[in-house]
């Protein structure tokens, strides 16, 4: 899925609360959105001053043009992400305002795919998470041949939809899905909407009660929210996909800086000396001792007591969509 | 762009690091821009001064443990842990493509002995079409025993001579600024055999994460690098500028025209952009631009003639 | 204010440095707060945990010709060059003023040679409610003639040992960044015999006027303080912390409570305050209210406990 | 002249084009405003951000109450600065919006004062050194008893306003000036406006050109101008005050970096050692050597030879606004 990279200003043709602390983008950048696929991501920058320093990645919630149409519409030049507010940075993109412009980076990564022989697709996504899995799911229902126009689907829908979140609040994206006709199953932590508990539970519950042989999951959310479903994944042996967030500096694989541990049946061949070995031969250090931490705690020399074999996949080029299998989850 | 693919319309953007002859100063520095590969469909590759890649090794290096990465004000950390696909497979897979980048490419290099060292600069001397080496003596993140090395003049002069001996490219030497006095360092290298050093790489930094109380960083400490430590690399250059007679290449916190200028007028005679391509992948570009449209306002008849031009006043003590 | 005028109602921010009790662990930097009667119309100045004079010599200086400011990205240069009202006219004219501050006054003192210092230690044993003494052995404006000090641990012992004889005052050591090695300067003043380190002071720094293409500095460099310093301070703190057994004092850029809480857990007993009382004179008030409400948010029954915190994990590696 | 000094929140009221590159802020701070005397400046914290770092100082350019009144009218409460756009800082001012709080902290330095026995004044400013001058100006002439409703004044005004600039749209405060009954005497490098030529030349043929026994000058603008008043000051044995502009940080004092080189017959007094002297007791230096072209260039052995003895005063607090005998022309 080797894609295209521009940099662009986009400008800001709508900035709209979606949540009690999550915002919707809407921007106008054909270069960008022509080429724009579900799970792919942009880097925006934040400020043209130095500080704060990085751009920051944000996910496609919205991409066009939806068909594989000849001519561009003005709708196709348009774009949108889903951002929640978390730190400075996003702090700061609160202030942005209708009609300004902006530089963003992409379409970087690679986005979903549809997985091989599967004819039913649940998607979950936690809080903001479920921002990349609408234009996800919008591709998913055309490429299973349904007619957009198309209304009353019965419950057997073809994509299942799970969002979760700490409370009623945090639930984004319900009436998204529900504009593609389909009503998205909720959890909450506290109850306040949808069944209680964990996105997970539900996605169990789920699986329990019909038959999955024809089933992919798409994930995307909070850590540990991937990792238990990556674990159910497993459980019920399907092929899942998640999206994982890494901090960022390039976006576009030249920094190393988005390292995400991953199996590698190669990667015994990866060698590195071990700290501590060689003493009389070793000439460096940082400027200080005792801090052998990080490194070291490593283990080069092949050792088979010790599963599994890995090494460190670049998210915004090798990812930032996974297969669930390929990640070691610690 | 004009003005760095037709230099012949105003001054002369041409700069000499020795035998090393660059069409313009500025430089993708290292481990900021990847093996050329990743920012060639932005930027035309043939429009930079030069390319330096990512550090290198003999053997592949997974690198350190996530997060690598902190954002601090007006820079930021890494702890990459100098992670590369080590020198067999840089050979096979990434020269190539570099080797077609039209803009000379400078290969970074480390070791963890000064054999290793050696070894990497006598191998690669047989790869055709390598302007020069990088020697990186500076790695925050390498860590391997007990003495301190970059900081050391013996030995920073014992192994860029043993370099020198096992290689005729071009040779330059990437100091660490975290030392007393740079100034000895880069004497050191120059006596070593050094034809050019290149200053500065990262400071050594941390950042907290206070939810967790934990480092940010997987490897605890990292380098900082971006606008933050413009002034230290400045000063860095400057001082080195008075000490030694091997050209310097500059770096540390350029992101715009200006900043490149500062350097070249302190005594750089090219520069590095690094940090700078996260925020801008054209960086390398505009900066171009900006010293051809400053050499012009200012009528010099080329780039050479700025290097080192600063006026210091014996008193510069003014009323405001 | 409420918190820091009544400490009782919430977990204790009370510190000790030695013997040097402080009512919390926020201090004015030197150099950045006058004689603290510059900011006592804006705010208490009981409130703080302490305060650190500007530099004071056996006489008079009057410190570098201008500019001696220069705003660099998250930061700023300075070089004052340590001018200040001489020793004598200090007692006569500052000290009246600090001492009814009610709260403890540390006096930044330098010379020019060891005898200076020694003989501005035992003097100023002499004057009645000093809380103790800063030996600043780091001020990058300072130039005197040859050797390197602050960045060779035998002249670092030789000085504070000297100083040691000559008072029983609280005596801290101000750490110079400039230095390859930290540590092994921290360890060479806790060997001389200081009751706690402080650290660090400015790196050494440099801007170019373009137009003039002139330093920006009348002393041309100058020392880099505030923000984009923050991750080199702490980096340097923590290091300190694996080596030393005296307690240590945090600096470099701090502004917010989450700057100070990062360099408590790194292993500072207290912070000082520097560069951000420019941008915000309430900034030492505003961190301290902001420590005591991160020690109650996290159960923290004073601040004691959260010095040196930080979690190391063996393995740190993640997936994200 | 001592000040208590405030750190406040001020709500921009207007945010104005004035020229080509100046603008006006409106502001209301009734805690600073209401002490706020010509001469004398606020610092202006540009950014919530780490960068820019600095607060930047600007005179006030209108200051309230303008009479003595008991009572705190709406009024009052509002001060004015005028600024023009010179570097980073200055550009971001210039998107400030109105209505937006900026925090201020003023009001800092030593306004002007009237020149004892002095019935005429000579205001001077150049570009946008103009600003502070107008409030001066309206103090003025209700220190001399001129009633601020009265109108048609003739030329001999006890208060002589002269402007320069580069050119006409360099020219500022004019209109301000007439509001007081004032007709500013203008002149424009380019001849675009006014007497072609410098304002000083205008200063030295209105000082040919009538008795000057009882004038003093108060002057604002860039150095060169300055040092020329100066020059003209002691040539025509006038009171001059000068408002300087240096790099500062703190504002008040604190710092010692706004250093202004002032005479000083005390001087003698300040010594250091010379930088080379006594080698071997000399332990500091910088963490490099050969640097030692600032501060050991001045010379602190008792020179005669060297006239004048020197100290460094503080722009913000012993000034902005000196006595220009006091200051040392380099
Ligand atoms: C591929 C990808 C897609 C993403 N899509 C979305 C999205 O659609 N909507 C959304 O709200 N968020 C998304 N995120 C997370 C988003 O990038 C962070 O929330 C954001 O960068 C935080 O910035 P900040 O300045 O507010 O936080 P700060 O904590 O102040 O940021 C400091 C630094 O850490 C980085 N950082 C902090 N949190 C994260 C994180 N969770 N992931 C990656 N970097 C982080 C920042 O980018 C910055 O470099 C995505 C992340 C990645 C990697
Ligand atoms: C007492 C005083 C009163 C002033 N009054 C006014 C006024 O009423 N209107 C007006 O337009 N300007 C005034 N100035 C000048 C104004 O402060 C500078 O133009 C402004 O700080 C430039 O900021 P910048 O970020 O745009 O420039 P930059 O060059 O980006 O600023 C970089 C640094 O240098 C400092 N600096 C740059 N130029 C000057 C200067 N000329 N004087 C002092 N510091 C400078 C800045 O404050 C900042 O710290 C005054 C200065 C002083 C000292
Ligand atoms: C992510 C990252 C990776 C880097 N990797 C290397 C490297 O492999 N070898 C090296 O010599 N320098 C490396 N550097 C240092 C840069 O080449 C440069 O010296 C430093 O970043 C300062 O320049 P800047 O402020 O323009 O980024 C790296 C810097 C960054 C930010
Ligand atoms: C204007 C200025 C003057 C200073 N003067 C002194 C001094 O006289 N003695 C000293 O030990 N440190 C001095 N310092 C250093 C500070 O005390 C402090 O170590 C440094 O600024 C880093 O902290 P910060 O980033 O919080 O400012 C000065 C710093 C500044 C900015
Ligand atoms: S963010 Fe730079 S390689 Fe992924
Ligand atoms: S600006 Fe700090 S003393 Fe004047």
């Amino acid at each position: 899925m080797k894609t295209k990279i521009k940099e662009a200003k986009a400008q800001i043709i709508r900035h709209q609360r979606i949540g009690a602390d999550s915002f919707r983008l809407r921007l106008r950048c054909p270069e960008i959105a022509r080429l724009a696929q579900p799970g792919q991501f942009i880097m925006l920058r934040i400020s043209e001053q130095s500080d704060p320093f990085l751009r920051r990645p944000f996910s496609f919630s919205r991409v066009f043009p939806p068909g594989e149409k000849k001519k561009m519409t003005e709708e196709d030049g348009i774009l949108e992400i889903c951002y929640k507010v978390v730190g400075r940075g996003t702090s700061l993109m609160t202030r942005l305002k209708e009609g300004q412009q902006i530089h963003i980076l992409g379409p970087l990564g690679n986005g979903f795919w549809a997985a091989e022989g599967r004819k039913q697709a649940i998607l979950i996504g936690g809080g903001i998470g479920i921002a990349p899995l609408i234009p996800w799911a919008e591709k998913l229902r055309r490429g299973l041949g349904r007619n957009r126009a198309s209304r009353n689907l019965n419950e057997q829908s073809a994509v299942i939809v799970i969002i979760g979140g700490e409370s009623r609040e945090k639930i984004l994206g319900v009436k998204e899905f529900q504009k593609l006709d389909m009503e998205p199953l909720i959890s909450t932590e506290d109850g306040s909407l949808g069944i209680p508990g964990m996105a997970t539970d539900l996605l169990e519950r789920e699986l329990m009660t019909r038959g999955h042989a024809s089933i992919a999951l798409y994930a995307c959310g909070p850590m540990p929210m991937l990792a238990k479903v990556a674990q159910i994944a497993d459980q019920f042996d399907l092929p899942c996909q998640v999206l994982l967030e890494a901090r960022m500096a390039c976006g576009m694989g030249a920094c190393l800086g988005c390292a995400v541990k991953v199996r590698e049946e190669d990667s015994l061949k990866i060698s590195q000396p071990p700290a501590d070995a060689a003493e009389e031969k070793i000439l460096f250090t940082s400027a200080f001792a005792g801090d052998a931490i990080g490194a070291s705690s490593e283990s080069f020399v092949p050792d088979v007591s010790q599963p599994p074999a890995f090494r460190y996949a670049r998210a915004c080029k090798e990812g930032p969509v996974f297969e669930s299998r390929e990640i070691i989850w610690e | 762009m004009k003005s760095a693919d037709h230099p012949k319309e105003g001054p002369s953007l041409a700069v000499e690091l020795g035998a090393l002859k660059l069409r313009n100063p500025v430089i993708a520095a290292s481990g900021t821009f990847g093996y050329g590969e990743e920012y060639a469909s932005l930027i035309p590759l043939r429009s930079l001064g030069g390319i330096v890649t990512k550090g290198l090794s003999l053997e592949p290096r997974r690198g350190n443990p996530p997060p690598r990465l902190a954002e601090t004000p007006s820079g930021m950390l890494n702890a990459i842990g100098l992670e590369n696909v080590g020198l067999e497979k840089f050979i096979l897979e990434k020269w190539p493509f570099l080797r077609k980048a039209s803009c000379p490419v400078i290969v970074n290099i480390f070791g963890n002995t000064i054999e290793e060292y050696a070894e990497l600069a006598r191998r690669l001397a047989d790869v055709e079409g390598i302007a020069g080496l990088e020697v990186n003596i500076s790695c925050p993140n390498l860590k391997a025993g007990g003495a301190i090395f970059a900081s050391e003049p013996r030995t920073v002069h014992k192994v860029v001579a043993k370099i020198r001996r096992a290689t005729s490219s071009f040779l330059m030497v990437k100091l660490s600024p975290n030392v007393s006095d740079i100034s000895e360092i880069a004497q050191a290298a120059e006596a070593g055999g050094a034809d050019a050093v290149s200053l500065i790489n990262t400071l050594i930094g941390m950042a907290i994460d206070l939810k967790k109380r934990t480092p940010l960083l997987g490897n605890i400490t990292g380098g900082l690098s971006g606008p933050a430590i413009k002034p230290v690399g400045l000063r860095m250059v400057w001082q080195v500028a008075q000490t030694v007679h091997i050209p310097i290449v500059g770096m540390g916190g350029i992101v715009t025209a200006e900043d490149a200028l500062e350097y070249l007028i302190a005594g750089a005679t090219a520069v590095q952009v690094g940090s700078a391509h996260f925020i801008d992948p054209r960086a390398g570009l505009k900066i171009i631009d900006g010293i051809q449209r400053y050499l012009q306002a200012n009528n010099f008849p080329d780039v050479a003639s700025l290097v080192g031009s600063l006026k210091i006043k014996k008193d510069t003590g003014q009323p405001t």
